[in-house]
């Protein structure tokens, strides 16, 4: 896909730096060819999203043609989170730990209104978090409910179009909405 | 380019290992870590037969022989000790020499 | 024939040669070994990505889609990216594990499985090692893998692991039992435990022919107990997912996890050469028997002259290859067995089928009526 | 709880509890199941729930009736259009409103094409807990078919919130009739080889046979209902039953097996599905010309009293009960819904077993947990 | 005997199971036509959604750049979960009666769940489904839309 | 002596170390997981002096059976029985000088016995010890004929397993 | 060549797995906090020992192993000489295997091979 | 059974209960100290035998705490409405019909959880959804509040 057939550039543009030498973009370069070819997933659905995740994965839309299909149902293994579906306060932790297991560099992508801000269940609900990124940093928001599988698989480019911005010297960089909440 | 190794260097391998065995057998404790011990003092004892096979009796085979029964047999005793051992286990949660002398039935 | 244009075993006594005649002899075996080590080491990284992605590809055919494509033409880089990416994965250091066995486990596993291959027969002369044991050395090295995963298992203080540890470890012994059975059947019709005789007597006809009936219950029961060694579907009870999240190598990250994943994969080509070494004639091209000569006459012979001009390497891959497929087939259709099955298989059915098929391979040849 | 059992020799033994979930793959979600083991069988079993708690019934008591809608899907979102319909049929009952019969067949297709997805997915997971990869992309293969009639006709795949109180939010699409009919033509060919991957499979077999039985008497009395229900024998079919929509006009058989293990819950649930393809074919070429919607008035306020609809979700039982004080928004609502009932049978069913059989168990049970958790 | 000939057959019954299974997979694996897969980025030109499908909530402008939506607040009121927001100000018509109209239409597609609602009950159907589902972005902001354009104002003749 | 090693001299060196150090370890180590692993390691160089030695046979059995088959069987009866938390207290010390004085002693002995004596090595020309031969001598009676032991390795064996079901199975704690 | 390259087989897997796992253990980005070191467990933190509870199956398969293990070893080097020694060693090794057959009769009789 | 026959037959049994008659099934209306004998006589009577608990909702009313038992036979298919009322909102207390339907296991702990109904000699009375340790109150009663709750 070109460029200019993603929305959202400005941000990317924030994400690129300059570059350093020759030598640290080429490597660069090639860390983050394997990278960004090669992020799976952790098994981790709680809700409806969870099931088009499920379909992205399957015949017709298969996820693993970017190489993404090696779901690992152990953090330890795992690069990018999907949250597919709402989380509530007594999950909260449980996903807070789980991001933690997981070994740098990881990614977490949003998907879903209730993954991105509760969604249906925003106002009246006393027991839903209002967005993951009060728990853990997010890097890609999928809207929808649930979004379709290409969606999905189109949140996946964008992620792979921000691990490719990264440098080893600066690995990590936080999106600016990002805040450490109490978990409750 | 096969350099000869004396066959005493053997024998001194066999030996400290021997010694090794001799010592944990007498300072441990847990009856799986006496059965180590004993392990070692068989493989030693293999070495010097080997060793014996191959440096003084080249001709024959008879050392080979008795270390490869020797290693059956030390498999048949393993895995009846270790039978034992676990039997032990459960009827006294411990594989502690000392302890399993105190909890007799 | 009397000469071989795939022979190798000249190459090697020439480069032997070369080193002998200009260095030290000393020198000249350490540089040669390294060469072969470093060589070797190639191959089997090479190996393993292939077959991770081999493996991608069959499974994503079998279940109607098109598997990693984006990375490289037909995706074939995907698994160089995943290696990439691995390597430059933190390592996790598991607070209360036993660092020490943690991170000697996944040595032992890739060592137990390097050292395995080193004996393979890959052509004409191009093995590292010719034992006169062969099978039996394989068998020996490979059987230590074990430990490595009992190791992985216990040290890394997780539930999940141990228990998939033990279940792994109950299940690999037991049918290491097989695999050294359905390899002596074998021994019984060549009369030889060194694997280029073992080829080089295969070359009026393959094994699992001239053998006929024995033989192929032997060769089933190695691809079965084959499989479940290597831990794989239907026999993954290790890392059963569905129960155990990862199993055994649950708490291993980073390249760590990768070399288990590696060796899982190297063990299945280690049994997959085995099997096409033992069984299939190992580098022998297919020749028709006598019988069919009859039958078809001259075509047969243009046709056995034919095959002998794909280089050995090539039969001996493709064999190689498909058994590897037959086993990825295996684990993609099948669910997998539940631990008290998996033990039922062996101990009920292929121990005592196997103890007969010697019995039987050992009369056979006994009376002469193999071909 | 307590986590020291004494065993007969007076020494205190630690129990061996292993936690299964929240972030499991063969719970299916988020439940919780702490396990008590003894070496690898299962003592007990204790579920934790409310990982996904959502408080959908406390946001329904600020919510419209059509609005409710909405967030029914969102609780079994496998059998969303099963549940928009209960709360449909439930407010239609209530005003004495009758749909004309188009509505009726519909909703009875849409109904059928649901469970069917649902089960297919059913399916694929199934597969997945034993073991068997490769039924989860036979399974969902197959499902797409049924997702784009759905999304063709509703615009959504999986929560189409189409139901209104009174009918539909759009007719159905012109292509819905030779797509369903299409789709029927394809899944005939397609079950048999389902039956041929994994029913017939020797291991499938042994794993399933004669594991985590529930007899008759537990299912009625945990109120297992479903396919999980009829595989014990329990005849709970509320299509069959207590008859809603165009149920009464088809014949189907209601599948009863007997024995209650996971071998039969399986097979209750693939028979369904022959028998649901049957419903559809009696219905699609006989869909009556009419409106889509009876006009309803903008706010709906249902008179005071209590009211209940049952209607057969994928799963089982699932149930509205409204209690309503003539206000737009109901007093009080709750949702009986079908897994929940259905968990509450797992520590009966699964102790003693294999934490491998209770993969299987689960399976077969076939939980979707934002429905428990509601 | 009877034994031997119990365990034989359960053993080849059980094989042929496993042949069956094995038939299946295998057909597929030699019958790539049966292969499903769309590939989502490279068939974009081709792809297309159903008609009704529910991308995002949109409101169509004409090309004097004028909607139809006359601020009503009906989908605000309807939307379930309070995905839309409906900023209107009064402004003075030339005959000097009060009007309101539409200032900003806040659509948060971060929230809605596309049930429909908002469209079907807005009385001048101002506001429709679009079909574009490519939405996922880096920064939430992005994800709450203005669904009116800049400088767009109501069309003349709406029904009343 | 030339001061390049020849590579059997490495080999030697490396084994015997390797045998010695781990041995030791084996017996001191206070983490009972980590001695089994030592032993082991002990096993594998012993199995590689054999190979030195070109009892190839031999060496692969040691292989399977020790390293493969008793290891395996220990570490598993210690998965069983021990926690990974667990670490012995190191032994008595009175204990410790008893055992260490004895196995000194003991080993000074020896060895000093062992040095003091010239071996004479064989002068028959050494047999390969290749397959053919080991198997031949396995199933001949008589001279250099091994057949009596094969069986009875056979009778042990079945005593063995008959006698470690037994005794497996015997007690079963309520 | 054969002894020595076996050595140098292992000491080439041995630096290069090692320095894969120095270089990845030096290179890569890290990251510190308290829950990342814990065990993992489905996300909840574990309770009691990690430790699993006695189960009779498993080293019984264990022990079986090792005893056919030994068998299978001599099973070897008969087998290569069957066919060259003939009836003589056909008929000690049904000896050998009617002692060894008793004995697994006698554990499938005892239920030793069943899973508890 | 249809309705009047169920009337009929269950007066004949306790004449002291309170039954009437809802759009949809008969109701009856029992007090704390009654209910577990009705359910059992519901249950055990073969005439009735109301086996199937197919529905346990527990109401939080202005002045009193409700808990609604929907049963159904699955010999007869009848089906009836049991409901008993708490003596008060604060200490709301009802007897446990566990033993009788196993479902109610579940059902009584969620109303317990939601609701704040406790049921008396229950065999594990813990919040099933919200957090055991540190959730105070019971979201479902009308007063209910939490400042994460966001009105709209
Ligand atoms: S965003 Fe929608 S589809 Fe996704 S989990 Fe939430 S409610 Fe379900
Ligand atoms: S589609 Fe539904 S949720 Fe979305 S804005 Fe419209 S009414 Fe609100
Ligand atoms: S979109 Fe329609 S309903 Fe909403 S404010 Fe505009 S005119 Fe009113």
């Amino acid at each position: 896909m070109k460029y200019e057939d993603f929305n959202d550039n400005e941000t990317l543009e924030l994400f690129k730096q300059t570059g350093g030498n020759l030598f640290f973009t080429t490597v660069d370069a090639i860390i983050n060819w394997g990278r960004s070819n090669s992020v799976w997933p952790l098994t981790f659905a709680t809700a409806c999203c969870g099931i088009e995740m499920m379909a992205a994965g399957a015949s017709r839309h298969d996820f693993a043609r970017f190489g993404i299909e090696v779901y690992r149902a152990s953090p330890r293994q795992a690069d990018v989170i999907v949250v597919a579906g709402t989380i509530v306060n007594k999950m909260a932790p449980v996903l807070k730990r789980l991001y933690d297991q997981m070994p740098e560099p990881k990614y977490v992508i949003a998907m879903g209104a209730c993954a991105i801000s509760g969604g249906p269940f925003y106002y009246n609900s006393y027991h839903v978090i209002k967005g993951v990124e009060n728990v853990i940093p997010v890097d890609v928001y999928i809207p929808g409910c649930p979004p379709r599988p290409e969606a999905l698989l189109y949140g996946v480019m964008q992620l792979q179009r921000k691990i490719q911005t990264e440098t080893i010297r600066n690995p990590r960089k936080q999106p600016d909405t990002f805040a450490e909440t109490d978990n409750k | 380019m096969h350099t000869v190794i004396p066959i005493e260097y053997f024998l001194v391998t066999a030996t400290l290992m021997f010694f090794a065995g001799v010592y944990g057998f007498i300072t441990r404790k847990n009856l799986i870590t006496i059965l180590m011990s004993v392990e070692l003092m068989l493989n030693a004892v293999n070495i010097i037969f080997i060793a014996f096979n191959r440096y003084l009796y080249p001709g024959q085979l008879e050392g080979h022989f008795f270390a490869l029964f020797v290693i059956a047999v030390a498999a048949a005793e393993a895995a009846v000790a270790i039978a034992i051992i676990i039997n032990i286990y459960r009827n006294f949660q411990s594989i502690d020499v000392e302890e399993t002398d105190k909890m007799k039935y | 024939m009397a000469f071989n244009i795939y022979d190798f075993t000249s190459f090697n006594q020439s480069i032997d040669k070369l080193l002998y005649d200009n260095l030290p002899p000393f020198w000249a075996l350490i540089i040669e070994m390294t060469l072969i080590g470093v060589a070797f080491l190639l191959f089997y990284a090479l190996v393993g990505l292939f077959l991770v992605y081999a493996e991608r590809k069959v499974c994503a055919f079998i279940q109607n889609r098109v598997g990693p494509n984006r990375v490289g033409p037909y995706g074939i880089f995907q698994t160089f990216a995943d290696f990439i990416k691995l390597l430059m994965k933190e390592i996790i250091h598991i607070r209360k594990a036993d660092q020490f066995l943690f991170n000697l486990a996944p040595f032992i596993v890739i060592i137990a499985s390097f050292m395995a291959i080193a004996a393979i027969p890959f052509g004409l002369g191009l093995h590292a090692i010719d034992f006169n044991i062969g099978v039996f050395y394989v068998m020996a090295v490979s059987s230590l893998g074990v430990i490595g995963i009992l190791l992985a298992g216990w040290s890394s203080n997780n539930k999940y692991s141990l228990i998939g540890a033990m279940r792994s470890g109950a299940q690999i012994v037991s049918y290491e039992l097989s695999v050294g059975m359905s390899l002596v059947t074998i021994v019984i019709l060549a009369g030889t435990m060194q694997l280029s005789e073992i080829v080089e007597a295969q070359r009026n006809g393959w094994f699992i022919f001239t053998g006929h009936i024995p033989a192929i219950i032997a060769f089933l029961i190695f691809i079965i107990a084959g499989t479940a060694e290597t831990n794989r579907g239907p026999f993954d009870l290790a890392e059963a997912e569905s129960e155990l999240t990862a199993g055994f190598h649950t708490e291993y990250s980073g390249i760590k996890f990768a070399f288990f994943f590696l060796a899982e994969y190297m063990n299945m080509f280690i049994v997959a050469s085995i099997a096409a070494t033992v069984f299939l004639g190992g580098w022998m091209p297919l020749h028709l028997g006598p019988l069919l000569t009859d039958l078809l006459g001259n075509w047969s012979l243009k046709f056995n002259t034919g095959v002998d001009f794909i280089p050995p390497f090539f039969w001996y891959m493709g064999k190689t290859l498909l058994v590897i497929f037959l086993m990825m087939w295996f684990k993609w259709t099948f669910p997998r067995l539940r631990i008290d099955q998996l033990l039922k298989l062996e101990w009920k059915y292929l121990l005592p089928i196997n103890l007969f098929n010697i019995i039987l391979m050992a009369l056979i040849v006994l009376m002469g009526w193999h071909f | 709880m307590e986590e020291f059992i004494t065993n007969s020799k007076g020494k205190q033994e630690e129990e061996y509890i292993v936690n299964m979930g929240p972030q499991h793959p063969s719970t299916h979600g988020v439940l919780r199941l702490k396990i008590s083991l003894k070496g690898e069988t299962v003592e007990r079993i204790e579920p934790h729930c409310g990982y996904i708690h959502r408080g959908i019934e406390k946001m329904c008591e600020r919510l419209t009736y059509q609005q409710i809608i909405h967030l029914t899907d969102r609780m079994d979102y496998l059998s969303a259009h099963i549940n928009n319909e209960a709360v449909c049929l439930l407010v239609e009952d209530a005003l004495q409103i009758e749909v004309p019969e188009r509505v009726k067949y519909i909703r009875t297709i849409l109904d059928e094409l649901t469970r069917l997805a649902s089960h297919q997915l059913w399916w694929c997971a199934f597969g997945m807990d034993l073991g068997a990869l490769t039924t989860y992309f036979y399974g969902l293969r197959d499902r797409e078919h049924i997702l784009d009639i759905f999304e063709e006709t509703t615009g959504a795949r999986l929560l189409q919130s189409f139901n209104v109180p009174g009918g539909f939010m759009n007719d159905i699409h012109p292509n819905f009739i030779k797509r369903v009919k299409d789709f029927i033509v394809y899944f005939r060919k397609k079950l048999p080889e389902y039956d041929e991957l994994l029913t017939g499979n020797v291991i499938m077999k042994e794993r399933t046979n004669d594991i985590g039985i529930l007899s008759l008497e537990d299912a009625i009395s945990y109120g297992v209902t479903g396919p999980s229900g009829r595989g014990s024998g329990f005849a709970c079919d509320v299509r069959k039953h207590h008859p809603y929509s165009a149920y009464d006009k088809v014949e189907f058989r209601e599948v009863l097996y007997t024995k209650g293990d996971s071998f039969h819950r399986y097979k209750a649930r693939v028979e369904e599905m022959w028998e649901s393809m049957k419903i559809i074919e009696q219905l699609i070429d006989n869909i009556p010309e009419g409106d889509y919607a009876v006009k309803m008035k903008p706010i709906i306020k249902l008179p005071e009293g209590e009211y209940y609809q049952r209607v057969e979700a994928a799963r089982g039982e699932f149930g509205v009960y409204v209690l309503s004080t003539g206000e737009k928004y109901p007093y009080r609502i709750k949702f009986r819904s079908p897994n929940f009932s259905n968990l509450s049978a797992i520590n009966k069913i699964a102790a003693g077993f294999k934490i491998a059989d209770l993969v299987a168990i689960g399976g077969s049970l076939d939980l979707v947990i934002p429905d428990i958790d509601r | 005997m009877n034994a031997i000939i119990e365990y034989l057959k359960e053993l080849f019954g059980g094989i042929k199971t496993l042949l069956t299974g094995m038939k299946v997979t295998g057909y597929y694996f030699v019958h790539p036509k049966e292969i499903t897969t769309q590939q989502y980025p490279e068939n974009r030109k081709t792809l297309k959604m159903f008609d009704r499908f529910k991308g995002e909530v949109s409101m169509p402008h004409d090309e004097n750049n004028q909607h139809k939506c006359t601020a009503c607040s009906i989908c605000e009121i309807n939307c379930p979960n309070g995905s839309i927001e409906v900023i209107s100000r009064q402004v003075e018509k030339e005959d000097g009666k009060k009007k309101k109209e539409l200032d900003t239409y806040i659509y948060k597609l971060s929230m809605c769940t596309f049930c429909g609602i908002c469209i079907k009950v807005c009385p001048q159907d101002a506001i429709v489904f679009s079909q574009g589902f490519e939405h996922a972005v880096y920064n939430k902001e992005k994800l709450i839309k203005t669904l009116n354009k800049p400088g767009s104002s109501l069309k003349e003749k709406v029904k009343e | 002596m030339d001061y390049i090693l020849s590579g059997n001299q490495i080999m030697f060196i490396l084994f015997s170390a390797m045998i010695v150090i781990f041995s030791i370890l084996t017996v001191t180590s206070r983490r009972i997981l980590r001695a089994a692993v030592y032993l082991l390691l002990v096993l594998i160089s012993t199995s590689g002096l054999y190979f030195m030695l070109n009892y190839q046979f031999l060496a692969a059995v040691q292989l399977t059976l020790y390293a493969g088959g008793i290891v395996v069987l220990i570490i598993f009866s210690v998965l069983l029985t021990s926690h990974i938390d667990e670490k012995f207290e190191s032994p008595a010390l009175l204990k410790k000088v008893y055992g260490a004085i004895a196995s000194i002693l003991g080993a000074v002995l020896v060895i000093n016995t062992l040095l003091s004596y010239t071996f004479i090595p064989g002068i028959e020309p050494a047999k390969d010890v290749n397959m053919n031969l080991i198997g031949n001598s396995l199933i001949s009676w008589g001279e250099q004929g091994y057949a009596l032991p094969f069986e009875l390795i056979s009778i042990l064996l079945l005593a063995a397993m008959i006698a470690a079901i037994v005794v497996a199975k015997k007690v079963k704690t309520k | 060549m054969n002894s020595e390259s076996l050595i140098l087989f292992f000491i080439v897997a041995v630096v290069l797995v090692g320095g894969a796992l120095i270089f990845s253990s030096l290179v890569p980005p890290k990251s510190t906090n308290p829950q990342k070191s814990e065990p993992y467990e489905c996300g909840i933190p574990t309770e009691g020992k990690t430790w699993l509870q006695f189960n009779v199956g498993y080293y019984l398969f264990a022990i079986l192993f090792l005893i056919f293990d030994v068998e299978t070893v001599f099973l070897f080097p008969w087998a290569t000489i069957m066919k060259s020694m003939g009836i003589a060693a056909f008929i000690e090794i049904i000896i050998f295997f009617l002692i060894l057959g008793l004995g697994l009769l006698y554990a499938w009789k005892k239920h030793a091979l069943i899973w508890e | 059974m249809n309705n009047e026959q169920l009337k009929e037959k269950i007066l004949s049994l306790d004449p002291s209960l309170n039954i009437s008659e809802g759009p949809q099934y008969l109701t009856l209306s029992v007090t704390p100290e009654k209910l577990h004998n009705t359910a059992l006589l519901l249950k055990n009577t073969s005439e009735l035998s109301f086996d199937y608990l197919f529905c346990l909702t527990g109401n939080d009313l202005a002045d009193a705490c409700e808990v609604v038992y929907h049963l159904e036979s699955t010999k007869h298919a009848h089906a009836i409405v049991l409901k008993a009322k708490t003596a008060n909102r604060e200490n709301a207390l009802l007897p446990t019909v566990t033993d009788i339907w196993a479902t109610a296991d579940f059902h009584e702990r969620e109303v317990y959880d939601l609701v704040g109904i406790t049921f008396t000699n229950h065999p594990d009375m813990r919040r099933i959804f919200l957090d055991e340790e540190d959730w105070v109150g019971y979201p479902l009663r009308k007063d209910y509040t939490d400042n994460n709750i966001v009105t709209r």
